[in-house]
């Protein structure tokens, strides 16, 4: 049936496991974008014989509701993906983990670069210009200083006014929320109750 | 140092308008009803930066004079899980305008551009930078990718009306009423009955429509709980 | 996650109305359709000829239901939303299996009725809001109640709006019971890292 | 808005507090607090009342409505009626589950005040639900919903409201209305 191929791309979307991104089928898209090009094709061959046979007209409804439907799941198919994308931006911050890059198009690698320094200027932007990081403080505080595992050997960590600890796997610390928010979201270290 | 210093500052919440003076306390009980209403609402509300500055700009204070306080002193630890307590609810705030200004672009952008008294802006000056640079990207992606490769000419339009992802304005909604307003109506979206009208008595909560309450919010005749 | 996040509403970008639009729908060809005759590939023809019956997606049938000189095609319900199946469900909603008769019924449902003949028109649109309404009060009480292994069992008839509510309304339940272990303040690993860290670590154990 | 969040907003409500220490007033963001004298109770807000128990500065005084008396007459006016009573606080569950968590000993009777929480709560919840489905199956449009606490709106929250943003979007497009789904393919 017309605009299978666009469809299917939308199907895999579904089939994929939340919050991960299937490599870019850049096959499906290809093809679906050349069905749009021949349905279109064929549609301006037949409007141009419109007046010598009107039976023709029909036809012309048919192809442009899949040309519109190709359209609509190529289109969605794009957003879905950035949408995810967006999400990973915030979780993982503006480097992108390996095996995520290898799925993604060139045109979205730019697209996550452009999001990152949009949402990078906005924080910098905030409290006139002295900057608020959103991509912490995810949760209310509860306490200045909260209890720690280690997950890995990090190695050393410079808190405040240069006291340095040390990270190896397995140790646990007891350390200012505010500073290692990050190395947590990062699995470096668990908060435990 | 003395900590009357900072927080008896007296704050004014806009700069031509004198006899609004409000003070640090009353800020940050409204940045936190509007990160409450933000929250429960199903569209963007209107920006309030001046706010959210001033709030970030006493965090900044603040943590300048506590550098200079001893680390036994009890104050420190008090003042400190004050400021985060703060700083989360400021930073918990704008992520989820963002949210909101990622999902409706266009619709906000276009809504934005239609009003014309600045006070009752959607987006901040900074957030409409966002919000015109996430829709240039996301149409600019489209292009790449698809657009460009059609050559159907209407079909290779990003067509900001077909697709625009709009707020569902009648999402309901639970609301709590702080001044009495009498004759509410609650619109008949489905045609079976006729529309019908409430009186909502301070003190009251409700489960409602957004539509139906959503000027009521804006001049603070309800909340949203 | 915020609640204007939740409540599921369609739009151009979503892949659950694109999905629900896919499902086919019983349709009758009024008009001679010049070259597309491969849409129908067990007649053979050039053309699409008048009195032609093609199952088309959704997506397809209504344009051509509603073309405005007159119309391609014409289309029947599919024959979930047909006389027998509406009467067992407005007998009792709740034993119905969705996910068979859907997964996309609500949602097909809405497509179809701009398409359906007029009698049958308010008879479905009935319907699809007296289904819900019986069928939410044990949507909810499961969503409150059920444990995570019964989960898979309990969603196993719902169709896919159905699911996203039993979801929401789970949610609420886990958040409070985390709430209450004074556990749900705790910072957490990123869960696209905790998801993917967990993928990798099946993959080891795999091979 | 998630548990923690509502506990968040709850943790602005004051509770006493006999502070072990003295110390002058402190200038809050939120308002001043104090002056602090050694065993002479003084009004904190609650996030304030637990940070300084759990660095043991304080002892914390649950207020009255927390006492196992008043909250047996509570439960028992809360099985009279079919209605919802007023709390005694708005943020009853939070200031209870904070203060029963962080200083156990400091609740009398610490048991049965959790107990009887525990069972007003469910009370509460099982009329919420009773009522909810009294309110689907009727297709009402509105509803009051007094005295209900924000926790407890929390239990119903997103599947209530989303659930009815369905049943009026299947009604709008019953009465053709609204343009409630998408038609993606129209001749321009």
């Amino acid at each position: 049936m017309l605009g299978d191929k666009a469809f299917s791309l939308i199907q895999e979307l579904d089939r994929s496991q939340h919050g991960t991104l299937p490599p870019f089928n850049e096959d499906a898209v290809r093809q679906a974008l050349e069905e749009i090009d021949s349905l279109f094709q064929q549609n301006v061959a037949d409007i141009n014989h419109l007046a010598e046979d009107d039976a023709l007209v029909a036809g012309i409804h048919l192809r442009h509701a899949a040309l519109e439907r190709n359209k609509r799941c190529l289109l969605a198919y794009l957003y879905n993906r950035l949408e995810r994308l967006r999400t990973m931006r915030w979780q993982l911050g503006s480097v992108l983990p390996s095996d995520v890059r290898t799925n993604l198009c060139e045109p979205e690698l730019e697209w996550f670069a452009q999001y990152s320094s949009t949402v990078a200027r906005y924080m910098r932007s905030l409290g006139d210009g002295q900057g608020l990081d959103l991509t912490v403080d995810l949760k209310p505080p509860k306490n200045l200083y909260i209890e720690v595992r280690c997950l890995q050997d990090y190695g050393e960590f410079e808190l405040e006014e240069g006291e340095v600890v040390l990270l190896s796997k397995d140790s646990t610390h007891f350390l200012p929320m505010e500073h290692c928010q990050h190395l947590i979201r990062q699995g470096v270290l668990q908060h435990v109750k | 140092m003395k900590m009357a210093d900072i927080t008896d500052d007296i704050l004014s919440a806009s700069d031509d308008d004198e006899s609004q003076v409000v003070t640090a306390a009353e800020v940050l009980l409204k940045i936190e009803s509007l990160w409450r209403t933000e929250r429960l609402s199903p569209t963007l509300e209107c920006h309030q930066s001046e706010l959210v500055d001033c709030m970030l700009d006493q965090i900044t204070q603040m943590n300048n004079n506590l550098r200079r306080c001893k680390k036994t002193d009890l104050r420190l630890a008090i003042h400190r899980m004050e400021l985060e307590r703060v700083r989360y609810v400021v930073a918990s705030y704008l992520r989820c305008r963002l949210l909101k200004i990622e999902r409706f672009t266009h619709y906000l952008l276009e809504k934005h551009g239609e009003l014309d008294d600045p006070s009752l802006a959607l987006l901040s000056p900074q957030e409409l930078d966002y919000a015109k640079s996430y829709a240039q990207s996301i149409e600019s992606h489209f292009n790449k990718l698809v657009l460009r490769h059609i050559t159907h000419e209407k079909l290779a339009e990003f067509d900001a009306k077909k697709m625009s992802v709009v707020p569902n304005m009648n999402g309901y909604v639970f609301l709590k009423v702080l001044k009495d307003s009498p004759g509410v109506l609650i619109s008949d979206q489905v045609g079976e009955n006729a529309d019908e009208e409430v009186d909502l008595v301070a003190g009251d909560q409700h489960l409602m429509m957004y539509s139906s309450i959503q000027e009521l919010l804006k001049s603070g005749h309800v909340e949203l709980i | 996650m915020a609640n204007f996040y939740t409540s599921y509403y369609p739009n151009y970008f979503s892949v659950e109305d694109i999905l629900a639009s896919q499902d086919r729908v019983p349709c009758k060809f009024e008009v001679t359709v010049k070259g597309l005759g491969y849409l129908d590939a067990s007649s053979g023809n050039e053309d699409i000829l008048p009195g032609s019956k093609i199952e088309l997606p959704c997506w397809m049938a209504r344009p051509l239901c509603s073309s405005k000189r007159l119309p391609i095609v014409s289309a029947q319900l599919p024959v979930n939303y047909r006389e027998r199946y509406r009467e067992i469900l407005s007998a009792d909603a709740c034993v119905v299996d969705l996910q068979k008769l859907g997964p996309h019924f609500y949602e097909l449902g809405l497509h179809l009725l701009p398409i359906t003949s007029a009698p049958d028109r308010p008879r479905l649109a009935a319907l699809l809001t007296q289904v819900l309404r019986d069928r939410l009060r044990p949507i909810m009480d499961d969503a409150q109640h059920c444990s995570a292994d019964e989960t898979s069992q309990k969603i196993a008839k719902l169709d896919r709006l159905e699911i996203r509510l039993f979801r929401g309304g789970q949610e609420s339940v886990r958040d409070r019971e985390r709430w209450l272990d004074r556990t749900a303040h705790l910072l957490s690993m990123a869960p696209l890292l905790a998801a993917s860290n967990a993928r990798h670590k099946r993959k080891r154990q795999d091979s | 808005m998630e548990a923690v969040e509502e506990e968040f907003l709850a943790e602005r409500e004051h509770v006493q507090i006999i502070p072990n220490f003295s110390h002058d007033k402190l200038y809050l963001i939120a308002g001043d607090v104090g002056p602090f004298v050694a065993g002479i109770p003084c009004s904190v807000p609650l996030w304030l009342a637990v940070n300084l128990r759990q660095r043991g500065k304080c002892r914390l005084l649950p207020p009255a409505w927390m006492e196992a008396e008043a909250l047996a007459a509570k439960k028992e006016e809360e099985m009279q009626t079919k209605v919802f009573t007023k709390m005694g606080s708005e943020n009853y569950m939070a200031v209870a589950q904070l203060l029963l968590t962080t200083a156990p000993h400091d609740v009398p009777n610490a048991h049965l005040v959790r107990t009887l929480i525990k069972d007003i709560w469910d009370l509460r919840i099982a009329k919420l639900r009773s009522s909810v489905a009294e309110f689907i199956k009727q297709s009402g449009r509105h509803a009051r919903l007094h005295h209900l606490t924000p926790m407890e709106l929390h239990s119903v929250r997103p599947i209530l409201p989303s659930a009815l943003d369905q049943l009026l979007r299947l009604g709008a497009a019953a009465s053709g209305a609204h343009n409630v789904s998408l038609n993606d393919s129209s001749m321009a």
